[in-house]
């Protein structure tokens, strides 16, 4: 039996904002079990940035409420390391890609050694092992966001929480880093929730895919792809069930833009 | 956000705003109040002396009654006039040099350690030059404004003139557009806001000096008022035209900070999304 | 916000309009007198003053018409210091200046063509002087020489008053190399003193009488220590005036004699023209004791002081008397 | 993939080096030279007697300030700018992240500090003269007084806009609150910070001429406005050209703290503009 580690339960979700009073989330509920790797697609706007910051404790619900690991989540848990799609912003131009990526760990309780190791093994495993002392800005988008990544891995979260980390690169970059999630999941057994709005990369990288309605949102399917752990860029996005299930995927995407989903459990 | 349902809120969201605004009036009057009482305090407890700080409301009572005194407005009309006079020509002489010399590398790198060595001169160090040349009155104080004013507009034309976009000056090239239209067309409106900018810092400035100038080289106007009600030890008229000339210079901020907005404004909707 | 800000504003323009404006600089209405002895045209000067007690006579005669008389029109511009009055009278932007013989005598010596034309006000030969140097009296200052290794306060340093101090010091057995001089304006002698930032202070009425009066004491009257009846202020032109315009100089000299001799005779005159001029109340205007008023130059009293003035290496060698004292 | 997209430099021939440096050196002290060779030609063909030669000017410096004045007076008054300089940036600083973080603060001190800011510094010092007498600390004060409001509200506002992410970066990784001020809010803030610093350094050197105009005995000011009164003018004028100098100085220095504290940021505009 799988244990569950992420629990989403009627989360709702209310902006007053300047244009008025805007529900962003309707009623959203998923669980996601220790070592899986989910993706949410959802269509543009739908509130995918706002569910993840719900999750992440960096915003707190009009409703409903998110647990991780037994734990209710009200403000930023420690075992949790989110990457942002701004790499640009979310990494710290005054800090080099090691200064970077030690940061957090610098209120944990660990030895200078055991901080220098966990920094070296993130950098390494994201291939940037070379480049520990350049500075953020002196490297490429696809490079930045490989430092994101292994600023997360070093914090040694339990799940690790990813918002359309790829939506701001080229397609060949956004491939290797695609790669790179799957080996962090399946080498290192991280829990990962991936934010997407590209079908394509949900199908590809997840192990369920939960396909979010237009705002207020809702589940509107949550779908297990059933091809084998191991993938490759070539040989399985040419599997006939990846076309299958990516074209399920997309009509879901097409019928949540046109409003035609109708919740089945409201 | 999507099309999600707007509901009536908006009427609640101008109330949230006001509420926003009235918390900012209520707590900017309490800071006021609180400060004004803490300096009557001071005065009528004679924790300090109150002939050298007379309290707020005697120096409020001698406000007052230089307000009804023709002659202090005469020189608050003088200490505005130096002040306008200096601004506009350190305005229209730091543009004109500031557009040339940014345009023309040549002369930027020529004159680079001139401008370096003689913009941190402070002006009032020219004091007894300029009474040498110009006397007591008003041209006098003029130099001392102007020079000190010019540098803030001068150096922010040349940061503008220099920030102009490489793909738009290729383009305005590439269309063989003339020295003349590129200047219209492309230096001004990029430099506009450094030049807001620029006016801003000036006028601030201008009013420091010519303050300065009139408590040091005597041509009329309130710092010499000042310096004369100083001079006979009368602390109530000191204080008072301190806090006129802080007002002065609040009316001033606010005014060109809100120019420089709208400028800025109108800027950014052409040139999109500037990060600073 | 900003608009009910506005509306204050009106609010407050309009109820000053309703209660009625003053204007301090409003021109008296003491009109010239006699009409008959009126010239032919009016001419504008600007004369530099120091807006202090010993200007009342200016003031005070300027009210009663006695430059109007003579076809002036003049203008006090009350410059800081003979300082900036100098380098003025140059620039042609003042014709006259009012101000301690120490400046002219230094300019002189730059040969910037500067020239003394008459005295104004001279120190009281005996009797209670024109300043004195002050202390708290608890300061354990009484004789000059306990001012040495203290600090002391002059109004304009460099010039007649630490220069006069240094020489009464050292008179009276101190050593006045050990005092340090600082600048201090007048009014504010008397909190620096209680605030202990100074031991004593160099003022002339009223301030002196506000320090005496409170039980400090009053340790030395500089001038009269050193040289009795010393000028205190002279009348001052440039080179270039007397060449070129010497009508002008003369009916200023015949003026301002007039004007002295006026001053001498009506205290007070000049009592009410001081309140005016420094807008103090008429009473403490009336405790100040005026100096010796004259345009008639003691020509020795300058040398004595540019003696001393070269002792104390104040400058570097005598001016030429005979250009810089040109007696109208 | 290049790791590195900041600009290649290629090395350089040595000839070409010395022609570039020999080309710079003429570009600065070219107009400068030229400039003071007119100004000494003008001076000897047609003395002016308050614009005196630069060579004068030259001897008057030497023999005014490479002495014991420079002990009594120009190491003093430098003291004083650099206390007040100090004070003004640190304090500055402090209460700008306060006041910058605590909205209520804010809130209570706008009207104030748009106030006090206002005020033109040199009409306070016969206030300040009351509260700290003629002292050495009356000077500084007026000089941190006038010099400390670009540093502040520049503090102010930079803490205020730090980006959104990088604010979110920070709480998702749980940074203490003294990691997000040394790691996050100020740097962020660092180029406002420093924009204001510079603004502070010429008001500074204007304040400190300025309060030693009135109230003193010693110091740089106060001997320029000495030699005025004694019409020493070669001497004023060496004193003008050593405020000149010492702004120069001062730029440098600040320069020299700018490059090493905001390198990162001139690396970004330096990409961006590649």
């Amino acid at each position: 039996m799988p244990e569950t580690l992420l629990k989403v339960e009627s989360l709702n979700k209310v902006y007053e904002s300047a244009t008025g009073r805007v529900e962003a989330i309707g009623d959203i509920g998923f669980t996601m079990n220790r070592g899986e790797l989910v993706c949410i697609v959802g269509p543009s706007g739908c509130g995918k940035t706002t569910l993840l910051k719900c999750i992440a404790g960096l915003l707190r619900p009009t409703a409903g409420e998110v647990t991780l690991d037994g734990k209710k989540v009200t403000s930023p848990p420690d075992n949790m390391a989110l990457v942002f799609q701004e790499y640009g912003r979310s990494l710290y131009p005054w800090l080099t890609v090691r200064g970077n990526v030690e940061l957090p760990l610098k209120h944990k309780k660990l030895s200078k050694s055991e901080r220098t190791q966990l920094v070296d093994d993130a950098l390494l495993a994201v291939g940037l092992d070379h480049a520990d002392k350049s500075y953020p800005w002196q490297l490429s988008g696809g490079m930045q966001q490989r430092v994101a990544i292994a600023r997360a891995v070093a914090y040694q979260p339990e799940v690790l929480i990813m918002d359309e980390p790829f939506a701001a690169v080229d397609a060949q970059t956004r491939a290797d880093l695609e790669d790179l999630v799957r080996t962090l999941h399946s080498e290192r057994g991280m829990s990962i929730l991936f934010v997407t709005h590209d079908i394509d990369e949900s199908v590809y990288l997840g192990e369920r895919v939960v396909v979010l309605s237009k705002s207020p949102t809702w589940v509107q399917e949550d779908l297990a792809i059933d091809l084998a752990p191991e993938r490759d860029q070539i040989t399985t996005r040419a599997l006939p069930r990846f076309t299958e299930l990516r074209t399920h995927v997309y009509e879901q995407i097409q019928r949540a833009k046109r409003g035609e989903a109708v919740r089945s459990n409201a | 956000m999507t099309t999600a349902t707007p509901t009536t809120a908006s009427t609640g969201h101008r109330r949230r705003r006001n509420l926003g605004t009235l918390r900012r009036a209520v707590l900017g009057t309490i800071g006021v109040v609180g400060f004004l009482a803490a300096w009557q305090l001071l005065s009528t407890l004679r924790i300090i002396n109150p002939e050298q700080l007379p309290s707020a409301t005697d120096t409020f009572a001698q406000l007052g009654a230089l307000l009804r005194d023709l002659e202090f407005w005469r020189n608050i009309g003088r200490t505005m006039t130096a002040w306008a006079i200096g601004l506009a020509i350190a305005t229209l002489v730091g543009t004109v040099l500031g557009t040339v010399v940014g345009m023309l590398p040549f002369v930027r790198r020529l004159t680079h350690t001139m401008v370096e060595f003689l913009r941190p001169i402070p002006s009032v160090a020219f004091i007894p030059l300029v009474i040498l040349m110009l006397g007591l009155q008003m041209p006098a104080a003029l130099v001392i404004i102007v020079y000190a004013s010019f540098w803030q507009v001068f150096v922010q034309v040349l940061y503008g003139v220099a920030d102009i976009d490489t793909v738009a000056r290729d383009t305005a090239r590439s269309f063989g557009l003339t020295r003349a239209s590129q200047l219209r067309n492309l230096v001004l409106p990029t430099a506009l806001p450094y030049l807001m900018t620029g006016v801003r810092l000036a006028a601030a400035v201008a009013l420091i000096l010519a303050v300065t100038a009139e408590m040091t080289i005597g041509n009329p106007g309130l710092g010499r008022q000042l310096t004369l009600a100083s001079g006979i030890g009368n602390y109530t008229t000191v204080y008072a035209i301190v806090i006129v000339t802080g007002l002065l210079g609040l009316i001033i901020n606010i005014g060109f900070r809100a120019i420089e907005r709208r400028t800025l404004s109108w800027h950014q909707s052409v040139r999109g999304d500037v990060a600073s | 916000m900003k608009k009910s800000l506005a509306a204050l504003g009106l609010l407050a323009v309009a109820a000053l309009a309703l209660s009625g404006c003053t204007d301090s600089a409003a021109t008296p209405s003491s009109a010239p007198s006699d009409p008959g002895s009126e010239p032919a045209e009016v001419v504008k000067i600007r004369v530099a003053a120091l807006p202090i007690a010993e200007t009342g006579a200016l003031w005070a005669a300027i009210d009663e018409g006695i430059f109007a008389d003579h076809g002036l029109d003049v203008e006090v511009v009350p410059a800081q210091g003979g300082a900036q009055a100098i380098p003025a009278l140059l620039s042609g932007d003042i014709q006259f200046a009012i101000g301690q013989p120490f400046g002219p005598i230094r300019a002189d010596l730059q040969d910037l063509g500067v020239a003394i034309i008459g005295d104004y006000a001279d120190s009281l030969a005996d009797g209670t002087d024109v300043n004195a140097v002050v202390a708290l009296g608890d300061s354990g200052i009484a004789s000059p020489k306990d001012l040495s290794g203290k600090k002391v306060s002059v109004n304009s340093l460099g010039a007649a008053g630490d220069l006069t101090i240094r020489a009464t010091v050292d008179a009276d057995g101190g050593d006045s190399s050990t005092i340090e001089f600082i600048e201090v304006a007048f009014p504010e002698v008397k909190a620096q003193l209680e605030a202990g930032t100074i031991d004593a202070g160099w003022v002339p009425d009223p301030f002196r009488g506000m320090v005496v009066g409170e039980g400090g004491t009053s340790v030395i009257a500089p001038y009269q220590d050193v040289i009795p009846g010393l000028t205190v202020l002279t009348n001052i032109t440039t080179q270039k005036l007397i060449d070129e315009d010497p009508e002008l100089v003369k009916a200023y000299s015949t003026a301002m004699t007039e004007a002295l001799e006026f001053a001498a005779a009506n205290e007070d005159a000049v009592y009410a023209a001081i309140a005016k001029g420094l807008d103090i109340p008429l009473e403490a205007a009336q405790g100040i004791t005026l100096p010796t008023f004259t345009f008639e130059m003691d020509v020795d009293s300058v040398k004595t002081l540019a003696d001393l003035a070269v002792k104390y290496e104040y400058i570097d060698a005598l001016p030429d008397f005979d250009r810089l004292i040109q007696q109208q | 993939m290049t790791l590195y997209t900041s600009t290649v430099r290629t090395p350089v021939a040595k000839s070409r080096l010395w022609a570039k440096i020999g080309e710079n050196t003429l570009y600065a002290v070219g107009l400068p030279i030229v400039l003071l060779l007119i100004w000494g030609v003008v001076a000897s063909v047609a003395p002016a007697k308050f614009f005196p030669a630069p060579q004068k000017i030259a001897v008057a410096f030497s023999s005014t300030w490479l002495g014991e004045a420079f002990i009594n007076d120009v190491l003093p008054s430098l003291a004083r700018l650099s206390i007040a300089i100090i004070i003004a940036v640190i304090v500055g600083i402090a209460a700008g992240t306060l006041i910058g973080l605590t909205r209520w603060l804010r809130e209570l001190l706008e009207p104030l500090l748009e106030f006090f800011r206002a005020i033109p510094p040199p009409v306070l010092i016969p206030v300040f003269v009351v509260f700290l007498g003629v002292t050495d600390s009356m000077k500084i004060v007026v000089i941190a007084f006038g010099a400390i409001w670009p540093v502040l509200l520049n503090t102010i506002e930079g803490v205020r806009s730090t980006d959104a992410v990088m604010s979110e970066t920070a709480r998702s990784f749980s940074l203490t609150r003294s990691q997000r001020l040394f790691d996050l809010l100020l740097p962020a803030a660092s180029p406002r910070i420093m924009a204001g610093v510079r603004q502070t350094l010429s008001v500074a050197l204007i304040m400190m001429v300025i309060s030693e105009l009135f109230y003193s005995s010693a110091g740089l000011g106060y001997q320029i406005k000495y030699f005025q009164q004694t019409y020493l003018i070669a001497e004023m004028w060496s004193g003008i050209v050593l405020l000149g100098l010492i702004g120069v100085l001062l730029a440098v220095i600040f320069g020299f703290v700018e490059r090493r504290v905001l390198r990162w940021y001139h690396g970004i505009k330096e990409v961006e503009r590649a």
